[in-house]
């Protein structure tokens, strides 16, 4: 039991290394480095996976495990501890983390080994990780914020890693910001859920829920996912993620794609008890993820920077999640999250892989025939593709379809759309697939000189890939003859007391619903299954044919749609939109209204004025006294007047 | 009408003027004189009001004296006719009709004010030796004083006028 | 040495060595400075003597001292601690050796009398924090005008003058108007004594009526608000920050603008708890106003110096909303929020005061890309940056979530809109860091800045540790305001009389003293 | 038997030509008449009101007046030669170095 | 007709001051040019022993002459005031009249037999001997001021106090004339009671106003005020000290015995009199001094502007002049007045001392720099201006404190509050000298006049007596309280 009553050492470990790395790596070679930097990750996964070991041990009753460790604020009533709590969400969150982490963590090693500031990443990245592992491992609200800023932090460091880029830097600065907007609905829920509960920790707030007025609970559940949305980049606060592809690409890969954008999602799911007592709030999710995901995939079937197709894809994914949690299926959001961790991940790496082979390039039209000279990389990121795309078998394939499921029994709209943007995925994936490897080469072979990867790069990338291959089968669904232990696994943590009041008392319509479904179900999953198969089809067929087989045919669909596609191309120009609609206006009025004229006009300009006016009757009164006798003497009789009239007529 | 009204009438007519006078005349010794004419109409006056010996140091010191000092030192700097300067507006504006304002409201409020008081005539005019008597006793500090201050005067015009050395 | 005489101590030491600064040459600078860091450092370890030796959880004053000073009208030299000035005062001995610190070389001319009025300085601070009798507190309150406005005025930048003017008369403005408050609230309870005429009040021995305690609540408040400063009283801060010298910014930063909000907490509210009730919601809305606005203003500032002057009314605007939400949990959070805000401005200025020492400018575009030739300098001072924006786990995220979490149970509203301050800090913060540290050396000038020497790493890193252990040990802090931070509500109780009169509307005049002042029989 | 308030409204009559001179003239010397006038007028009333009340006091007082007044002529015309020598002129409106 | 024994020990200070103000002048002639400086020596003897000899009043309260004078706590207060202005005159003017060849012994003799009369005005029951000191003094002033006979500024400042002095005093005898005449007395106790009966009517309340008229000119309240900065300005620096100190507080103690002695019953009527001229004299005084450049005119308005804050103590104690509360305000006055002489002579005497030969340097710009140069003269200057400015540990915060508390008490809210921005704006101007001093560069070469003995005493004394009386008011207010007690 021993990471279990010391659960404090797992953030710590990258902690120490963090801070190991920031405060004396500036000087150390680049081996003690990586020890350091890697090998704290790889205690902490091992940490991990022992406590996954000890977990399975425990008793059902002594979870969630809760550990209290110090009084972190208190004032008045309020009171945050610093405690963490393991359950059955912590532990799958805790493995995505740390093991995606760990072999990021290890294929950075190669990929950053020639840049400067070297043991500034690894500082960086370790502390990243803390701050994920106190994220998922909070058992308060409180700590929870401060794994969640801690990790916007990072995120903020890691983008701008190359700060000489004045790109980087505005990237970093702009994720941070537009997380802050995502913080203040957070924060405010914070307020809110500590006004209704009087606490923030979970175990009274979750099991507290079930009382409370719908209203409150869906204003929170509408705040919080507003938190979320700006953490896991959806809709209307997504701006930032594509920017943040400034960042090194493992950057990408762990904070951008496996795991910091996905605590959104994570946070939806803690707190589904809230959730579900807000149907309005579980609507606004599903609504928000499914749009999401089909709008940033339209973006991305025409973005040329290969990150930046990633990084649209990566929006796109997490809507998915969102729906799924939107849905009600939460442990199907959880899923895709943990085999998107897998895939995107892998297809980071594959892609940074890439830029490494390519020379620093992202630019897909200056690439193409790299598919013999980097094989490695080429085969892993294949595996990737069909991952994503959702090709039968892959893990994509299983935890999207749990979703797609999900959604249609809710909505066919929700499900419309979300098939739909299978669709364009599978487009996007394969566009990317060609135009990168396949083809001829489109760049300047003497410039370039493609190589493949080093070991500590590759293989990351094959331990990746078999994840995204075989990962999805963790949750087959039975009628695949799988038994769905993912689902099973996760129940105890998702399931909430509020849906253990249903259960126990289901209303006989209730009850004959399940059961229709039930004797239903076989065939209409397979069908449905089979829909989202040939959509992946479809999108991989457009893909094929655009690419492979007719390489002319873009350019003509540009040419003949050139209104949308220059849309597309601009990403709506919501960038544009925003700077005009927000940014413009408000520095304009900082500038011209509130300081110049406000602050130095009107405030200081009446200040000012008061002195003047002073000054100005202090000059008139100086001019009384022209030096002349006369003058006094009259003064003398204006006094000796204002005096005796005073007096009289007093006395009267 | 009595004898001694038509004298007041008079010699008040007589002050009138010539302060009236001393403020027209241009040439400061015709303001001198006149002033010269008040004083001696104050002194007929005093006489009217049973102060003698008032009205003997009024001749003697006011006039005899100080009015002497005035008309040597005028002598003394060759001084000629007035500058009618206007620099001040003030006082043309403002200090003259204030002057007529103060003098009607002093004349106002002396002539009521007065008239409620009955006035004791007939008290036995105030002897010479009373007047020492209550000088040098009553009010010898301040007597005393004086002698100080004509002490001040004296080293003043010294200190003041004397020639550069 | 907790003996009865600790708080003079404390008090006057930095005075003595002041006075002690005078033996010495005006050329022996290593000296001067190495007497006055002495003095500083013996300061602040004889504060710390008084945190060793403070009871937690007890709402009284402690370490009292009580001597009678001047006889008519009766004024006592009357000092004492409790949860409310304890950090203060400890704030105060804390930044004034980074202060001495960061003088040492930016300082050369007239070295002696800068750090001569710099000690000064901190003897009026601690006095003001100290002060039990409102007389003296008064005196304290406008002493410590003078060092501070000689160390703008002399060792200032360009427009220092017009600056350090505009500081002393919109201080004196509001301070005389506190001096009649002062005046006739003694002519009411008969002393200047604050815990008796606390009690006189609170136990409605005096009346006030509610005009009274209107124009009361407002001479004093007046007063701290310039002081704050709140919104719209403000102009004189940027002002006074840009043209002090680095220490000067980070002393009228670090501790100056508390005073203006322990005025509130120590005077207005427990003496006039019905005006403050009353007028409550229009101070809030101008805490809020202050909170937005400096903010958008500092975001737009070319000048650092400026932008951080502009971030304190956004700052400082937290702490009096929390104030004015009259719940135990936001006022800790502004007693914490004071503390943080001195702590994170004060290093705030200190870093823009080495860029200063070495460019002699605080515009923005002078600088960009300095984490090329200082690159310890920029960590530090992004961690800085962090905390003054609110980072969870450092200094500034404790009091300003206690303050919206306090101020929501009562204001929700309030809470929703001072939030956004949160996301509008991080802008002008982030946005300014990146222009100074971020990108291309974009000035050939500033291609070979040497990075923070060792005296500037001590600086930072000190304040550094105590912005990390402000923000995870905050019960440290906390718990010891705790009870002053009730006791000020329950002191905003007042006696069934009270409550009796308010209901019946009319209230005896009040004005004429209610107990003729005794000393001058 | 002239009313004594005749007397006195006389004397406010001379006073406040005094008054009026002052600041009519220009020529120090006689600005400094005016004010002899109205010390003068001061008298009248002493003696006016000492008759009313019996009393020698105010005979008195004006002895002081005398006096003092002769000490201010002394002083007073010591300073205006004073002044003449130095400005070569007797006008006070030419007398203004020191204003503003 | 030989007065007793007692009266004499009564009028001790004023015939010491006398005596040796006789006695220099007699001395003058017998001694030679070079020596004349040693004439300071038995002036300063007269001026100490004149200020020692106020104990022998002390020791014999009570009136004297007939009534005509009373000593009493008060006077005594007051008789320290003007003999320590005495000294400190005697002190500072010294070396001044060397350096600016001005002949010493009667410029000693009439600063003694000023401050014999000033001494009278300090005790005077009686008006009309209250006008005789009234007049000593300020003869003596009129001389005094034109003492640098070679400069036409100085000429011109004595005719200017002369012309408008007597012009005054003119109102202030008429007033007594006709306060005389509505109640047949000038004495103050049956004056009390004549007021009291309330028979008096138009023309008491008329002589009060026109001898209201003529203090009001003499302590320069406005709109009395115009002569102020002119005559400060052109009057030698020592003489300034002299007129902004020593009169002033003789002529504010006549004022309060004539205010609330003898017309205390009619403080309904006068109490509005005193309350708009406070307010028009503090804004006069300091809405001018912010305009000004030269500093020893700045420093006159800033006088003009004190004797406004001391009105609106006067005008708190009108409220209830019967009333015991009455005692703080007169206190405060009183009080007041000791910190304002201290402060402001040593202002005077610092500018007089920085205005070097010829007192060439008097613009405000002079200053620049002051501080590298004569660092003990700028923190000295600086302390003076600071205490004028009302901050506290100065002497100046807690005469404004006391003043400000007795109008509070009276419930005088809105003079109070105009005291209060008055305050503020005074800052302004105070705080611009020490700007300079501090703040600016040295614009041209100048040789640190060397601080004679004298002056540095005086500096010192006036110094220290700031601080202490800013920090240990204790005493001092003690004292004045029972001044106030002994006045009724």
């Amino acid at each position: 039991m021993f990471v279990l009553d010391y659960l404090w050492i797992i953030p710590a470990l990258p902690l120490a290394g963090a801070a190991m790395l920031g405060l004396a790596g500036r000087h150390w070679p680049a081996r003690r480095v990586n020890a350091v930097g890697v090998g704290s990750v790889a205690l902490a996964f091992a940490a991990a996976l022992e406590l996954v070991r000890e977990f399975s041990r425990l008793p059902a009753a002594q979870v969630p495990w809760l550990k209290t460790y110090f009084t972190w604020i208190t004032a008045g009533s309020f009171r945050a501890d610093f405690a963490l709590q393991v359950d059955q969400l912590t532990i799958v969150m805790l493995l995505v983390v740390t093991g995606v982490g760990l072999l990021i963590h290890i294929y950075s090693t190669g990929y950053m080994a020639h840049e400067g500031g070297y043991p500034r990443f690894f500082a960086c990245m370790n502390l990243f990780m803390f701050f994920m592992l106190l994220l998922v491992m909070a058992a308060n609200f409180v700590l929870l914020f401060v794994g969640w800023e801690g990790v916007g932090l990072c995120s903020y460091l890691l983008i701008g890693f190359y700060f000489l880029r004045k790109s980087a830097a505005d990237a970093g600065k702009k994720a941070f910001i537009v997380n802050r907007i995502g913080d203040f609905g957070f924060m405010l829920a914070l307020l809110l859920i500590f006004r209704t509960f009087g606490s923030l920790d979970f175990a009274p707030v979750f099991s507290g829920a079930a009382g409370k007025p719908q209203a409150t609970l869906t204003a929170i559940a509408l705040l919080l996912l507003v938190g979320a949305i700006g953490k896991s980049a959806q809709l209307p606060l997504y701006v930032w993620l594509p920017d943040a592809m400034e960042g090194p690409t493992p950057v990408s890969a762990l904070i951008h794609a496996a795991t910091m954008v996905a605590a959104g999602v994570y946070m939806v799911a803690r707190a589904h008890a809230l959730y579900e007592l807000a149907p309005a709030a579980m609507a606004a999710v599903a609504v928000v993820g499914a749009v999401t995901a089909f709008y940033s995939a339209t973006i991305g079937l025409v973005q040329t920077d290969i990150k930046k197709v990633l990084a649209y894809s990566t929006i796109s994914q997490l809507g998915y999640m969102f729906l799924g949690c939107g849905v009600g299926a939460f442990a199907a959001g959880i899923f895709h999250l943990m085999t998107h961790a897998f895939f995107k991940a892998l297809l980071f790496l594959a892609a940074g892989s890439v830029i490494h082979a390519m020379g620093g390039e992202q630019d897909m039209r200056r690439m193409g025939g790299l598919r013999k000279r980097i094989p490695w990389t080429y085969w892993t990121m294949l595996m990737g593709t069909l991952a994503i795309a959702g090709a039968p078998g892959f893990s994509g394939f299983f935890s999207k379809d749990a979703i797609l499921l999900a959604a249609a029994d809710k909505s066919v709209v929700l499900y419309v759309i979300a098939l739909l943007g299978a669709m364009l995925t599978s487009f996007y994936m394969f566009r990317l697939l060609f135009l990168t490897f396949h083809g001829e080469p489109r760049f300047d072979e003497h410039a370039v000189h493609v190589h493949e990867s080093p070991k500590n790069m590759v293989i990351p990338l094959a331990v990746l890939a078999v994840l995204s291959v075989v990962g999805g089968w963790a949750a087959a669904p039975e009628f695949w003859g799988s038994s769905n232990r993912f689902e099973h696994f996760l129940a105890p943590a998702l399931s909430s007391p509020s849906r253990a009041f249903l259960a126990i008392n289901p209303g006989p319509s209730l009850t004959a619903a399940v059961n229709t479904f039930r004797e239903m179900t076989q065939q209409i999953l397979w069908e449905m299954a089979g829909i989202a198969i040939a959509a992946a089809a479809i999108g991989f067929l457009v893909a094929w044919w655009f690419y492979i087989r007719r390489p002319q045919t873009p350019e003509r669909v540009a040419e003949s749609f050139h209104a949308p596609y220059k849309l597309l191309l601009n990403k709506y120009y919501v960038d544009e939109l925003y700077d005009f609609l927000l940014v413009r206006p408000t520095t304009w009025i900082s500038t011209h209204i509130l300081w110049q004229v406000v602050d130095d006009g009107a405030i200081d300009g009446s200040v000012n004025g008061i002195a003047h006016v002073a000054r100005r009757f202090g000059d008139r009164l100086r001019h009384t006294q022209s030096g002349n006798t006369r003058s006094y003497a009259a003064w003398v009789l204006v006094g000796a007047a204002l005096f005796t009239i005073l007096l009289l007529w007093k006395v009267r | 009408m009595t004898l001694e009204l038509i004298l007041f009438f008079l010699f008040a007519a007589v002050a009138v003027a010539g302060a009236v006078n001393l403020i027209l005349q241009r040439h400061p010794i015709h303001s001198a004189l006149s002033l010269i004419v008040v004083m001696g109409a104050l002194a007929a006056l005093y006489l009217l009001l049973g102060a003698e010996f008032i009205a003997a140091v009024q001749i003697i010191v006011y006039a005899g004296a100080i009015m002497v000092l005035f008309v040597l030192v005028i002598m003394l700097l060759n001084a000629g006719e007035e500058e009618r300067t206007n620099l001040s507006r003030m006082a043309r504006y403002v200090g003259l009709p204030l002057g007529f304002f103060l003098l009607f409201e002093l004349a106002y409020v002396m002539a009521r004010a007065a008239g409620t008081q009955a006035a004791a005539p007939g008290v036995a005019p105030a002897s010479t030796r009373q007047l020492a008597t209550m000088l040098f006793r009553e009010f010898m500090l301040p007597f005393e004083l004086t002698s100080i201050l004509i002490l001040i005067a004296i080293l003043g015009a010294l200190v003041l006028a004397r020639r550069e050395s | 040495m907790q003996g009865p005489l600790l708080l003079t101590v404390i008090i006057f030491l930095p005075l003595a060595g002041a006075l002690a600064l005078l033996i010495l040459r005006p050329e022996d600078r290593v000296w001067i400075r190495r007497l006055a860091l002495t003095t500083a450092l013996a300061e602040l370890g004889l504060s710390l003597l008084l945190l060793r030796g403070f009871l937690p959880g007890v709402a009284a004053y402690q370490f009292e001292e009580y001597r009678s000073w001047i006889a008519t009208p009766p004024i006592h030299y009357h000092l004492g601690v409790d949860g409310i000035s304890l950090f203060l005062v400890l704030l105060t001995t804390f930044l004034t050796p980074l202060a001495v610190l960061a003088s040492w070389q930016s300082i050369t001319s007239r070295v002696r009398e800068f750090f001569l009025m710099l000690l000064v300085l901190e003897t009026g601070m601690i006095g003001v924090f100290l002060a039990l009798d409102l007389f003296l507190f008064f005196v304290f309150w406008e002493v410590m005008l003078v060092p501070m406005y000689f160390l703008i005025g002399i060792w200032g930048h360009e427009r220092r003058i017009y600056a350090a003017l505009k500081f002393v008369l919109y201080t004196m403005a509001g301070s005389v108007l506190m001096l009649v408050g002062i005046l006739w609230l003694y002519n009411l309870t008969g002393t200047f004594d604050l815990p008796v005429m606390q009690a006189m009040l609170q136990t409605s021995q005096v009346l006030l009526n509610t005009r009274t305690e209107m124009l009361l609540f407002g001479a004093f408040f007046l007063a701290f608000a310039i002081k704050v400063p709140l919104f719209p009283l403000h102009t004189w801060l940027p002002d006074a920050h840009v043209e002090a010298p680095t220490a000067g910014s980070v002393v009228l930063a670090g501790v100056l603008l508390k005073m203006g909000t322990y005025g509130m907490l120590r005077f207005c509210l427990p003496l006039f708890p019905e005006a403050s009730h009353r007028l409550a919601p229009y101070i809030a809305v101008l805490a809020i106003i202050g909170i937005i606005y400096g903010a958008l203003v500092a975001m737009v500032q070319p000048d650092l110096k400026k932008l951080v002057a502009y971030s304190s009314v956004s700052h400082l605007g937290f702490v009096v909303l929390g104030i004015f939400a009259f719940n135990a949990t936001s006022i800790q959070g502004a007693l914490y929020q004071m503390l943080s805000h001195g702590v994170s401005t004060g290093a705030l200025f200190l870093a823009v005061g080495m860029l200063y020492d070495r460019r002699h400018t605080h515009l923005i575009r002078e600088f960009g890309g300095l984490a090329t030739p200082m690159p310890v300098f920029s960590a530090l001072f992004l961690f800085v940056c962090l905390s003054s924006l609110g980072l969870p786990m450092l200094n500034g995220f404790v009091g300003e979530f206690l303050i919206l979490l306090g101020t929501f149970q009562q204001h929700a509203r309030w809470a929703v809109w001072a939030a956004t301050g949160v996301i509008l800090s991080a802008v002008y913060l982030l946005w300014a860091y990146q222009r100074v540290i971020y990108g291309d050396v974009t000035s050939e000038n500033n291609r070979a800045l040497p990075d923070a020497t060792r005296r500037e790493r001590v600086i930072l890193f000190t304040a550094a540790a105590v912005i990390l252990w402000m923000g995870i040990a905050s019960p440290v802090f906390t718990r010891r305001m705790e009870a002053s931070a009730q006791n000020v509500l329950k002191q905003m109780q007042r006696s069934t009389a009270y409550e009796a009169r308010d209901s019946r509307g009319a209230a005896p005049r009040a004005i004429q003293p209610a107990i003729p002042s005794a000393g001058e029989r | 038997m002239v009313p004594l308030p005749y007397y006195l409204v006389l004397s406010a009559i001379l006073f406040g030509l005094g008054a009026i001179g002052f600041v009519f003239k220009r020529n120090v010397i006689t600005i400094f008449m005016a004010i002899e006038l109205m010390l003068n007028a001061v008298n009248l009333a002493f003696v006016t009101f000492s008759r009313m009340h019996g009393q020698l006091q105010g005979q008195v007082f004006v002895f002081f007046v005398i006096v003092v007044a002769a000490a201010e002529a002394a002083v007073g015309l010591a300073i205006i030669i004073v002044i003449a020598r130095s400005r070569q002129s007797l006008n006070v409106e030419r007398v203004d170095l020191l204003k503003l | 007709m030989v007065p007793p024994m007692d009266d004499l020990y009564r009028l001790a200070p004023e015939l010491v001051f006398c005596g040796f103000g006789m006695l220099v002048m007699l001395l003058e002639p017998f001694v030679s040019a070079a020596r004349k400086k040693w004439l300071s020596v038995p002036a300063l003897a007269g001026a100490v022993l004149g200020l020692a000899a106020t104990a022998l009043p002390a020791a014999h309260p009570g009136a004297a002459y007939y009534g005509l004078l009373r000593i009493d706590t008060f006077s005594i207060f007051l008789h320290l005031i003007v003999g320590a202005v005495a000294v400190l005159v005697v002190l500072s003017s010294a070396d001044y009249l060397e350096r600016e060849k001005l002949p010493p012994g009667e410029f000693y003799a009439l600063v003694l037999f000023a401050t014999a009369g000033m001494g009278i005005m300090a005790s005077a029951q009686e008006l009309m001997t209250g006008f005789v000191g009234l007049e000593i003094s300020s003869i003596a002033s009129y001389v005094l001021a034109g003492y640098r006979r070679d400069s036409p500024r100085s000429n011109e400042a004595a005719m200017k106090y002369f012309l408008l002095g007597s012009f005054a005093t003119a109102f202030f005898l008429y007033g007594i004339a006709m306060a005389y005449g509505a109640t047949g007395t000038t004495n103050l106790e049956s004056l009390r009671t004549a007021v009291a009966q309330g028979h008096a009517g138009g023309l008491l309340t008329l002589g009060l106003g026109l001898m209201l008229v003529g203090l009001a000119f003499k302590v320069a309240t406005a709109p009395f005020q115009v002569w102020t900065p002119d005559v400060y300005e052109g009057a030698p620096a020592p003489v300034t000290a002299l007129l902004a100190s020593g009169p002033k507080a003789a002529a504010f103690a006549l004022l309060m015995r004539i205010l609330f002695v003898g017309f205390t019953a009619s403080s309904g009527a006068w109490f509005w009199v005193v309350w708009i001229s406070a307010a028009l004299t503090m804004f006069a005084g300091n809405l001018a001094a912010l305009v000004q450049t030269n500093v020893k005119r700045m420093l006159a308005y800033s006088s003009i502007a004190h004797a406004g804050y001391i009105l609106v103590a006067i005008a708190a104690v009108g409220t209830m002049p019967d009333d015991a509360q009455s005692v703080a305000g007169i206190a405060a006055v009183l009080f007041y007045l000791a910190t304002y002489v201290l402060m402001k002579f040593g202002a005077f005497t610092m500018v007089s001392q920085l205005g070097g030969p010829g007192e060439r340097r008097l613009e405000i710009n002079d200053y620049a720099g002051l501080s590298q140069e004569q660092p003990w003269a700028a923190a000295c200057l600086s302390l003076y201006l600071l205490s004028l400015l009302g901050l506290p540990v100065t002497a100046g915060f807690l005469g404004k404190f006391y003043v400000f508390k007795a109008a509070v008490n009276s419930n005088l809210l809105w003079l109070v509050i105009l005291m209060a921005a008055n305050s503020v704006v005074a800052a302004y101007y105070y705080l611009r000298v020490i700007v300079v001093m501090y703040m600016r560069e040295p614009q041209q070469e100048w040789t640190p006049q060397p601080v004679p003995r004298g002056v540095a005493l005086v500096l010192l004394l006036t110094a220290a007596g700031t601080l202490y009386l800013g920090l240990f008011p204790g005493k001092v207010m003690q004292l004045a309280i029972q001044s106030a007690l002994s006045l009724r």
